[in-house]
């Protein structure tokens, strides 16, 4: 299991602009595994990012568009990025604004169906 | 001054001492004259500690001024004098959503039902709260159809000309009460304000996360799920655009689609001197 | 060390009975609690054994009024009276403003008692606290038994008084001394907060 | 007085921050021998001062449960209920350790609790004085006062 969740990281990691990926337990937000560049707050973004989640997905369910599959968050200086996965676990990653979203929107979709396996 | 208010005001005049006050502040709210509104309710209340529809009127204010610690206070202290007061219950079950307990938000809502299992605001906002747990297949069958007509018809027509414009967009601002637009659910009945209590939360959570990560000011958030994909935008100080759009529509479109909304509500806040 | 809140005038102190196995102190506070109005006390905390012996701790809360302006609140805990539980009665004994030692009166258990008060001085040691400057009582309890099981108070004050402290004979289960002893403490603590004082010193 | 009350008044401005920052129902900030000096939420004195007293007690037996097993202290402790949470901390300031207990409900988390616990620590120590030498507080005459108070609560 953790070799799995390692080798998922490594992978969206691996996307240009991506400073920082990990999984992170959903109700708690608190970090499971991470693979971080330095100076990014691992706890700040599993903690922030969970409850961003959570947030959403409220929200979502408001609007009536059902479950959350992605979410991204743009900002000034950088993206936020949360897939929900099995097992009460959110695949995470923040990037710089230059990433191509949609290659690690790919790596971390393919990360989350894998963990539902 | 419109005539309820003059009335009501003339009411409260001739005998200081009638529980009219509440009814004053609440028609005060009800128009936005909110710290007139929050000064009747709390005169009346020096006069009337134990009157639980003073309290849940002054939770109403608070609540719309955006201060929900206050508003739970007053509405706990209704609950306290009447444990069954209808209006507390669904406002303590509405701040609880808000605030993302959802767990807790579940049970004061099956409380309001338990009493009164014909309110349908009651039964939908439970349906939704149920759906956002995650828990399958507990919502309470689909609601059923509902008279009233859509509160849509009465708000502003800003988002005219664009696709949804009344369905599909909704602007609100940062305590979560709906300014323009609309949203409808499945039914296609107006679920406009339970998605703007939402997404005030969201609002809030996004600015703080941005912060506290060093990325500046938030933009967008894009969410991708089940059925549509939603994107959420602060607009000017402190507004929110949320625009829904179908599953089918590419992300990037529909943040342009987005971007175009945006411009049209920044500048009707603008318009209106927001 | 007694905690003064200037702006709303409240003071807190923490007073903790000690003593052997079995001497009462559990008992004490119960009547304490059984005789106050409810208004004026907490929940009585009791982290006991299934046997009612105390595993940690109790604990009450007390409103005592207003003193000098201020009002005054007293938290009453006990500690274990086994010998094997001294850890933990040196956690209980940590920031103490006063102490009440309850002796238990029978003849048999006098060694138990000197033991015990000897238990105490270290452990006040042990917090870096001067034992000389520690507010303290001493409870002679169980009066009530027949005169042949026990010593009488003079007896006790001999054995055990060595620094003179106030003495009080009690029978804690039926309540006569329990609100003296309270008194005394209170007293001692408090004046240790009144002018020309020199309060609790540390080593 | 079930919002914020301190009775040192430099806690008062970290502890409303803090408050809101990590959404906490509860927050008792005390001395290791369980006084308080600043809580948050508690609807009456004497459940304060309960709480004070069991929080100060799980981190003094726990501390020396640590100390048997040669680690020098645990940082927190959290646990996990069905509705609330609590988390229990160490803080050491120049007004000597402090501990802080937060309880916590499901609209926030552990990890927005710890996130927020690490930036008020850092405040209390920040804003904390050392401890100073206090005045005689109580008149020479408080005994009059204390036997009329106590004998009221007897009821004699």
């Amino acid at each position: 299991m953790n070799e799995q969740l390692q080798r998922a990281l490594d992978r969206i990691s691996r996307v240009r602009g991506v400073r920082g990926s990990m999984w992170v337990a959903a109700e708690d937000g608190i970090p499971v595994a991470q693979l971080l560049m330095e100076g990014v707050r691992g706890k700040a973004v599993a903690a922030l990012a969970a409850s961003l989640a959570r947030k959403v997905s409220g929200a979502a369910a408001a609007t009536g568009a059902g479950r959350v599959r992605f979410v991204q968050m743009e900002a000034a200086g950088g993206t936020l990025l949360v897939a929900p996965a099995a097992q009460d676990l959110l695949i995470v990653a923040l990037a710089e604004s230059r990433v191509n979203v949609g290659l690690a929107r790919l790596e971390m979709i393919r990360a989350a169906e894998a963990a539902l396996a | 001054m419109p005539d309820d208010i003059r009335a009501l005001t003339a009411a409260l005049a001739r005998d200081p001492k009638t529980l009219v006050y509440a009814d004053l502040a609440d028609a005060l709210r009800r128009r936005g004259q909110r710290q007139e509104a929050l000064q009747v309710a709390l005169q009346g209340l020096t006069r009337h500690p134990m009157h639980a529809d003073g309290h849940d009127c002054l939770a109403r204010i608070y609540a719309d001024l955006g201060d929900l610690e206050r508003a739970r206070l007053a509405w706990s202290k209704a609950l306290e004098i009447a444990p069954d007061h209808m209006g507390s219950l669904r406002g303590v079950a509405f701040l609880l959503f808000r605030q993302g307990d959802l767990a807790a938000a579940e049970s004061a809502l099956q409380k309001v039902l338990a009493r009164a299992p014909s309110d349908e605001g009651a039964r939908r906002a439970l349906a939704v709260v149920r759906a956002g747990r995650g828990a399958a297949g507990a919502a309470a069958g689909p609601p059923p159809p509902v008279a009233e007509p859509s509160p849509t018809a009465q708000r502003p027509p800003v988002f005219f000309g664009f696709d949804g414009a009344t369905a599909d967009i909704l602007l609100l601002d940062q305590r979560g009460l709906v300014l323009a637009g609309g949203l409808t659910d499945a039914e296609g009945k107006d679920a406009s304000e339970l998605a703007a209590a939402a997404l005030a939360g969201v609002s809030g959570e996004a600015a703080r996360t941005a912060e506290y990560l060093g990325l500046g000011s938030w933009s967008a958030i894009v969410t991708e799920a089940e059925t549509a994909n939603l994107v959420v935008a602060p607009v000017g100080d402190g507004a929110l655009l949320l625009v829904r759009r179908d599953r089918s529509t590419a992300v990037g479109l529909a943040l342009r689609f987005a971007e175009r909304a945006r411009g049209i509500a920044l500048a009707w806040l603008k318009g209106q001197g927001a | 060390m007694s905690l003064v809140n200037f702006t709303t005038r409240e003071i807190t102190c923490k007073i903790v009975y000690y003593g052997p196995g079995r001497s009462g102190k559990t008992t004490n506070l119960q009547y304490v609690y059984s005789q106050v109005p409810s208004d004026r006390k907490g929940q009585m905390v009791s982290l006991a054994t299934r046997t009612d012996r105390t595993l940690f701790f109790d604990f009450l809360p007390l409103d005592l009024g207003t003193i000098s302006g201020f009002t005054t609140k007293f938290q009453l805990y006990t500690v274990p009276g086994q010998v094997y539980y001294n850890a933990t009665r040196k956690l209980v004994l940590q920031g103490a403003d006063g102490v009440v030692f309850v002796a238990d009166s029978q003849l048999r258990q006098l060694d138990e008692n000197l033991e015990s008060l000897q238990n105490l001085q270290a452990n006040i040691l042990e917090h870096g606290v001067d034992v000389r400057t520690m507010p303290m009582v001493i409870q002679f309890n169980k009066q009530d038994l027949p005169p042949e099981l026990i010593l009488t108070p003079p007896e006790l004050d001999d054995a055990l008084n060595f620094r003179a402290l106030p003495t009080f004979p009690a029978d804690a289960l039926h309540g006569p001394g329990v609100f003296e002893t309270l008194k005394g403490i209170a007293a001692g603590v408090l004046r240790g907060l009144s002018e020309g004082s020199g309060g609790i010193r540390r080593l | 007085m079930s919002t914020t009350t301190v009775v040192e008044a430099w806690a008062e401005a970290p502890l409303v921050r803090y408050v809101s920052q990590a959404s906490a129902r509860l927050v008792v900030v005390m001395t290791p021998a369980g006084q308080v000096l600043a809580q948050h939420g508690f609807a009456r004195a004497m459940d304060l001062m309960a709480a004070a007293a069991l929080g100060a007690a799980i981190m003094a037996s726990s501390g020396a449960l640590a100390q048997q097993l040669g680690e020098r202290s645990f940082g927190a402790l959290f646990h996990a209920g069905r509705h609330h949470g609590i988390h229990l901390a160490l803080c050491p300031t120049p007004r000597g350790s402090l501990i802080v207990l937060t309880v916590f409900g499901r609209e926030t988390s552990i990890g927005l609790v710890e996130l927020f616990y690490e930036e008020f620590a850092a405040a209390l120590k920040r804003a904390a004085p050392v401890e100073q030498v206090r005045e005689p507080v109580l008149a020479k005459d408080f005994e009059a006062d204390l036997n009329r108070s106590l004998t009221s609560l007897f009821r004699r």
